[in-house]
């Protein structure tokens, strides 16, 4: 089977985080969440060594990894930007906001601008419905968007 | 002295501006205008009776004034003292004037339980919620209750799961209990999932001690000494608040080992969602707590039985157990006298959409449609015409104008073809095409699909690439006809609550707005202009001057010269090849001269 | 018992019995496609997914009709519930559930390894669909192949059985569901090749896939290049369960045993010359008897030595525990299994003897496992490149080859295998069984350590379908701890036991990676999870053992002659060299850059 | 802080917790605190009711006002966030929505210091169980 690299800090910051969680396999989600919050995705080498230190297949880390949305194995850009398309949101316009974000970047949902500084995703409801359409740059929320902000939204960061 | 009027948008659209004015000058005829203030205010809630005038400190109360009122309310009641009684409201019962706004029950249409301590105390602080009677509750049950006892109190409040399906919160609790074991479990459902909803994030955020509370409750019920909060990882500050709100209740000894000196020991840990709707279901939600793919499994064993680690669990969700302490407070007898017949107590609801006021509002059971979007949800926005309400989200339906005067409770919505869901409800008006709507939930059904059972993994995805066909304009009348029986084969044969509602969107609309679809099918025409490729921009060559911005503008270079030059115009008109076009809008954004509409 | 009326049957069941099974009862036969019982096995599959079973429940235990349909194979029954399993709802349900699942298949019934024997087409068939009305995308994945899996996801209807199967079953933790909704679908991790994953080629989820999705890597082209090939000489040993098993595939009752058609068949098709795996397993007895012999004697002299000895015969586990257990790889025997000694013989002793050059001999084995192919490519059981054992198929394949050389299996006369590597023993026949193995060693060893005969050479304590045994047999005055188990989790527990200081004292336990041992094979007929099939497997094998007139593997003639002209002894210098292995460490390492 | 050990001690608790509340808002002491709640559920911190709170804190510093600041959560007019709850001693509290630095500028000199009404009330529309 395949060799996992990892340098040496990673490596522990992850066998830490699964003893914490007492190396138990039902903990799973919970060690994915803190090992996500550090790396900002989840690619394969760490999942195989969270497998390895919580002792359940990979496939099982994978299984989970691909079935929650909030998982993600694919690095995010500097500025992550989140289009809520929650109902509110889509019935007050998100999907014109999108377009324009996937105009102005020129990448699609999913993608990251080949600079590294933008990344797109587009998520269901941050309960934020009273400002809506909202988008989320980082963990700052931006509420009551319409396409013609969005040029100085991504401006801010720019 | 004040007069504050109405400005919310439903009054202003109704003269509101001009009786501001009205005021203002003629205060100011009467050198008045230093000693009274005129001041606009955001909306009553009372739409129905606007525009409102009120004038402080007295609280006196007018309505359905007119711009030609202003000067008898100045003249007799500012000036004289003497209130304007036909301009007063005329309580419907006794036919009665009210002048006091605090005497109108009925104005009153929302009345806050699960809210209650919402914007009303500090959520990170333990003291301002003890102040209002916090863990009271608690207290009660441990001291004076014995866990039958409680059961039998919630029972008979009436209270019923408000996390969708309504099922009733004691007899739940008492299932559970029966089956005594060494370990057990309370949950709290807090996987919010259902998009434009957000009751569940509000009160963990705004009182997140009366879910600590509750959860402690529901264990001495049941006989549970755990409690976990399955909470969105989505939600950062209400995780905040909530793991505050249990550091502190440690710190006072309300949860932990022996509780207030009773010996009930009960405690709560947190556990964090990972962006699965299906997660809502109770059975996915035990999976994924237990750290594995969130798919429900078949009921029974019910949690009661098997719940977390096969150990027997109550799942309640956060606003069910929001009520659970001013029950045991108040008592049943209390809760009982508000609401309908079968559903007691009040509905939290999230409103949004196209509706002036946004917001969270909790009204009893049994309030109409009407109620809440006209009076307390202002109206439709921008005065446009309201077209459906959707609640329950994407298990629930878009009801009507028909629906309107429907008083709402769980069997009601039902039996409209939706349900109460979580209590999103999300306004629309004639911009959104019930199309698109249907598809934009199946859309969103499809995503959260766990792929376990054929129906809803395959039966979904065929309905929306039906949906798609006809907002592209190639649906046929077979089509609804398949679409039909589709929904009704997944809704008789879907696993899980998710899978079995997912066709209701689709029905519901079907039902409610069969003209719509005709329409897309057979004249190939989206009337609210949201299906692209139904639409077909145009450039009318009367008004276009040829500047060619539109040209320029169009990433699709679908737009050139004509030979046409228009009268008083120097260049020849512009036109868009349909076949290139891509109906993105941005020439129509761009022309100053309005020489282009979308058909 | 509680009452229950189905379609207007009225019958008596025990609490806790399904509405399938009481269907089952009561002659009515609800069609399945997810659900998988091995009964008595405890496997059993019933995630509740494809909804083709669902029926119409008109009286539930409180009086009422439910709103659903229910799913047969996973709702008890309660008393006074009325079903209908027919009505026009379930029917036009059931028959949309299944179109559904049709319009996301590549419905290639002509060209796939499963047409005849699938049961999604048996579904279509019985449910007379005529068309598919729902048109729209389907799922398409990377196809994948080990040497000796291959995955074609796109045929995938997720009933789960492979991922129940690889998890539950095996431990093995290979497969699991991945993705969501329309994209959900069975895979190894990250979706990438099953090679590359914790897999080992056991091969049972091919067994228990009711559709395509999961195939055998088909030899049969290579076999028949090699024998029409003149060059070659082409070689053929097949395996004890391949016997019991193959009758199957040709109309035949399960538990038929076709030995001597079987072997006038291969004769038909074309080899050179038949012989039989069974009389590699006498030798493989040999071998490990003597083994096992050794390392009790050393540890009875107080020396060091690991116990228990493990077998090695099952590639799927020999390939299991280098995988998870690199820490004991020491216990298990190091006794090739016997197709690689039949290999070794066959490629050394016998090509020498008749005068053959080595890369002109094709070793093609019959086995009843997917595994042996992945086996036989392994590059210790290759000298220069050549393998030992060139081919493996499965019975299937035989099955197939069979009939393509237009063979009636049916009408032969049986014949003999040729010698001298064909004559075997009821010992090596009983290899097919679980504890099998262990029963031809004790009659064995037994008597090479005390120097007397067996009483009663039918070890029935570790016969049978029992997931796990043990037994204690003494070995005049030293009681010998035997364990026997199938399915790779309970070899987990097993070798986890071992791990933490063999707590119970074992001197040698028998592993086989495959329900009811090799007679379950993945590659034998495929038994659509009647596990009376496995039962009748075994009941053969146990009669033909019992027929047999040499049942102890050290008095095969065959065996006895080679080691006097050949091998010397048992573990000798030669036979270490040719007959045994070693392991190799293929865990997961984390390597810090 | 000490555990509370029986209900009775909770209620008295309550009691004490209570009337400091109540001396706060209800008294009729106009050198007596005023207290402003600002909404910060996440609606309202998207809508920037930190920053708002800031300023106002800066501002009644600036001012000399002594007032009593505290975060609550979702009032329920998510249509007009930022929103902010003030409570005068001696006078009803009153609701603003839509609040940024200009009018909280305007809340403090205007409303708090000289009891003038400023733009932005809203009407409370429900009634709270207490």
């Amino acid at each position: 089977m395949a060799t996992i690299k990892l340098s040496e800090s990673q490596l522990n910051f992850i066998k830490d985080v699964c003893k914490a969680h007492g190396n138990k396999g039902g903990e799973v989600i919970n060690v994915l969440h803190k090992v996500q919050g550090e790396f900002g995705y989840l690619p394969k080498e760490v999942q195989e060594v969270v497998a390895l230190e919580l002792n359940i297949p990979v496939s099982r880390v994978y299984g989970i990894v691909s079935f929650y949305s909030f998982f993600t194995m694919t690095p995010k850009g500097e500025h992550p930007i989140s289009v809520c398309l929650g109902t509110a949101c889509y019935v007050r316009g998100a999907e014109k906001v999108l377009d324009e974000i996937k105009r102005q970047l020129g990448i699609n949902v999913g993608d990251v601008t080949p600079d590294g500084k933008f990344s797109l995703t587009v998520l269901r409801c941050v309960g934020a419905c009273g400002l809506a359409p909202v988008i989320e740059v980082g963990d700052k929320v931006y509420g009551r968007m319409t396409p013609d902000l969005v040029k100085d939204v991504i401006a801010e960061y720019k | 002295m004040h007069v504050l009027c109405c400005g919310g948008t439903g009054c202003h659209a109704s003269a509101s501006a001009q009786i501001i004015e009205n005021f203002k000058r003629i205060l100011a005829e009467k050198g008045l205008q230093d000693e009274v203030q005129v001041i606009q205010t955001g909306c009553f809630g009372f739409c129905e009776k606007g525009p409102i005038v009120k004038i402080m400190p007295d609280n006196t109360f007018y309505t359905q004034v007119k711009p030609e009122d202003v000067e008898k309310i100045v003249n007799e009641h500012i000036i004289k003292g003497r209130k304007v009684t036909d301009l007063l409201y005329m309580d419907p019962e006794n036919q009665e004037h009210v002048s006091d706004s605090k005497h109108m029950g009925f104005y009153r249409k929302q009345l806050r339980i699960a809210l209650r301590n919402c914007g009303f105390v500090n959520p990170e602080n333990i003291d301002e919620c003890i102040a209002r009677g916090g863990y009271e509750g608690l207290g009660k049950c441990l001291t004076e209750m014995t866990p039958q006892q409680v059961i039998d109190e919630v029972t008979k409040s009436g209270l019923r799961g408000r996390g969708g399906a309504g099922f009733p919160t004691g007899v739940k609790w008492g299932l559970c209990a029966k089956n005594k074991c060494d370990e057990m479990y309370v949950i709290c459902n807090a996987d919010e999932g259902d998009p434009g909803a957000f009751m569940d994030r509000s009160i963990m955020e705004g009182d997140p001690h009366s879910i600590v509370e509750a959860m402690a409750i529901c264990g001495y019920a049941i006989g549970a000494t755990h409690g976990l909060v399955y909470i969105r990882a989505e939600y950062p500050l209400a995780i905040h608040r909530l793991q505050v709100a249990i550091a502190q209740a440690r710190e006072y000894g309300l949860l932990g080992e022996d509780i207030m000196g009773t010996g009930f020991n009960f405690d709560i840990e947190l556990r964090y969602g990972a962006g699965a709707f299906v997660c809502g279901e109770e059975t996915a939600l035990i999976h994924s707590m237990e750290g594995k793919r969130g798919e429900p499994t078949l009921k029974p064993p019910f949690p009661a039985v098997s719940g977390y680690m096969a150990k027997p669990s109550n799942v309640n969700n956060v606003e069910t157990f929001a009520n659970v302490p001013i029950i045991i407070t108040k008592g049943a007898d209390w809760f009982q006298t508000i609401g309908s017949e079968k559903s007691k107590g009040t509905k939290v609801f999230a409103l949004a959409g196209q509706i002036n006021n946004v917001g969270l509002i909790e009204v009893p059971m049994g309030t109409t449609l009407r109620d809440i979007i006209f009076e307390i949800g202002g109206g439709i926005k921008g005065g446009r015409q309201f077209k459906a309400v959707q609640t329950g989200g994407p298990s629930g339906g878009c009801l009507t104008t028909k629906h309107l005067d429907t008083p709402i409770d769980y069997d009601s919505l039902v039996a409209a073809g939706s349900m109460m869901g979580s209590g999103g409800m999300v306004v629309m008006d004639e911009t959104s095409c019930m199309v698109a709507i249907a598809k934009f939930y199946l859309e969103f059904t499809c995503e959260e699909s766990c792929g376990k059972c054929s129906p809803c993994r395959v039966g979904n995805k065929r309905m929306l690439e039906i949906l798609e066909k006809i907002t592209d304009g190639r649906g046929t009348m077979e089509d609804l006809q398949e679409l039909r029986n589709l929904a009704a084969v997944i809704k008789d044969t879907a696993l899980c609550g998710l899978g079995q509602t997912s066709p209701n969107p689709v029905l519901s609309t079907l039902d409610n707005f069969w003209d719509e679809y005709v329409e897309h099918v057979v004249d190939k025409k989206c009337r609210a202009g949201v299906c692209k490729k139904l639409m077909r921009y145009e450039i009318d060559r009367e008004k276009c001057i040829g500047c060619g911005k539109c040209a320029k503008n169009c990433p699709a270079e679908a737009i050139s010269k004509t030979n046409y030059i228009a009268e008083g115009h120097k260049l020849p008109s512009m036109e868009i090849d349909p076949a290139k076009c891509i109906k993105c809008g941005a020439c129509m954004s761009g022309c100053k001269f309005n020489a282009i509409s979308v058909k | 018992m509680i009452n229950v009326t189905i379609d207007n049957k009225h019958i008596q069941v025990e609490p806790g019995t399904t509405i399938l099974k009481a269907a089952r009862q009561a002659g009515i036969n609800i069609p399945t496609l997810c659900y998988f019982e091995l009964a008595g096995m405890k496997f059993e599959n019933k995630p509740g997914g494809c909804r083709v079973c669902v029926v119409e429940v008109v009286k539930d235990f409180n009086g009422k009709p439910r709103r659903n349909l229910a799913p047969a194979c996973a709702t008890d029954c309660v008393e006074g519930m009325e079903v209908l399993t027919h009505s026009p709802r379930v029917i036009n349900a059931r028959k949309t559930v299944l179109e559904l699942i049709l319009s996301d298949h590549p419905n290639d019934c002509l060209q796939c390894e499963k047409s005849g024997d699938c049961e999604l087409q048996a579904l279509a068939i019985r449910l007379g669909v005529r068309d598919i009305p729902f048109k729209g995308v389907q799922s398409t994945y990377r196809k994948d192949s080990t040497l000796s899996v291959r995955r074609d996801m796109d045929k995938c209807v997720m009933c789960r059985r492979c991922e129940t199967m690889c998890n539950n079953i095996q431990s093995v933790g290979a497969l699991s569901a991945v993705n969501r909704g329309f994209s959900a679908v069975v895979a190894p991790a990250f979706e990438q090749n099953l090679g590359d994953s914790s897999c080992v080629n056991c091969g049972q989820c091919v067994q228990v896939c009711p559709v395509g999705a999961l195939s055998l890597v088909d030899n049969i082209g290579d076999v028949m290049a090699a024998i029409n090939d003149p060059k070659k000489t082409v070689v053929v040993q097949t395996a004890p369960a391949v016997r019991v098993a193959l009758g199957e595939e040709f109309g035949m009752e399960p538990g038929t045993i076709v030995t001597g058609k079987m072997a006038a068949a291969l004769r038909e098709i074309g080899f050179d010359y038949v012989f039989d795996t069974d009389w590699s397993a006498d030798l493989t007895i040999m071998e490990e008897g003597t083994e096992l012999l050794g390392r009790v004697k050393k540890v009875l002299n107080g020396e060091k030595a690991a116990l228990p000895l493990f077998t090695s015969c099952c590639p799927g586990w020999v390939s299991f525990y280098e995988k998870n257990f690199p820490d004991l790889l020491d216990y298990p025997s190091t006794a090739k299994s016997p197709q690689q000694m039949f290999g070794a013989v066959a490629k050394n002793f016998f090509a020498q003897k008749i005068g053959v050059k080595r890369e002109d001999m094709v070793v093609v084995s019959i086995m009843p496992c997917l595994a042996k192919k992945s086996e036989c490519a392994r590059d210790e059981f290759k000298v220069n490149g050549n393998p030992d054992v060139d081919y493996s198929l499965t019975t299937r394949e035989l099955a197939h080859l069979i009939k393509q050389c237009n063979v009636d299996l049916n009408n032969l006369e049986p014949t003999d295998f040729d010698s001298p590597l064909g004559q075997s023993t009821g010992a090596a026949v009983i290899f097919g069984a679980t504890g099998g193995v262990m029963e031809a060693a004790v009659r064995t060893a037994y008597e090479v350590y005390t120097g007397k005969p067996l009483a009663n050479i039918n070890l029935e304590v570790v016969r049978g379908l029992e997931g796990t045994k043990e037994a204690t047999v003494d070995f005049n005055g030293l009681p010998v701890h035997v364990g026997v188990c199938y399915g790779l989790a309970n070899a987990r527990k097993m070798m986890e036991e071992v791990r933490n200081g063999n707590p119970r004292g074992f001197h040698f336990i028998e592993v086989m990676a495959c329900p009811g041992g090799c007679i379950g094979g993945a590659g034998q007929p495929f038994h659509h999870g009647n596990s009376d099939i496995i039962r009748k497997r075994m009941e053969a094998t146990y009669r033909e053992d019992a027929g047999k007139p040499i049942r102890k593997s050290h008095e095969n003639p065959d065996i006895i002659a080679i080691y006097k002209e050949y091998y010397g002894e048992p573990c000798g210098h030669l036979s270490h060299e040719q007959l045994h292995t070693h392991y190799f460490d293929r865990s997961e390492h984390v390597e810090v850059k | 802080m000490a555990k509370v050990k029986s209900l009775a001690e909770l209620k008295a608790m309550r009691e004490k917790l209570q009337t400091g509340l109540d001396l706060r808002e209800k008294s009729n002491d106009p050198d007596s605190l005023v207290q402003i709640k600002v909404a910060m559920a996440t609606c309202g911190i998207a809508a920037g009711a930190k920053q708002v709170m800031e300023h106002l804190m800066e501002k009644a510093d600036e001012l000399k006002l002594a007032v009593v600041f505290t975060q609550t959560g979702c009032m329920g007019y998510c249509h007009a966030e930022p929103t902010i709850e003030v409570r005068v001693p001696g006078r009803d509290p009153l609701v603003f929505g839509h609040v940024d630095n200009k009018r909280a500028d305007e809340i403090l000199t205007k409303y708090v210091m000289n009891n003038e009404m400023v733009e932005g009330i809203i009407p409370v529309n429900y009634e709270t169980i207490g």
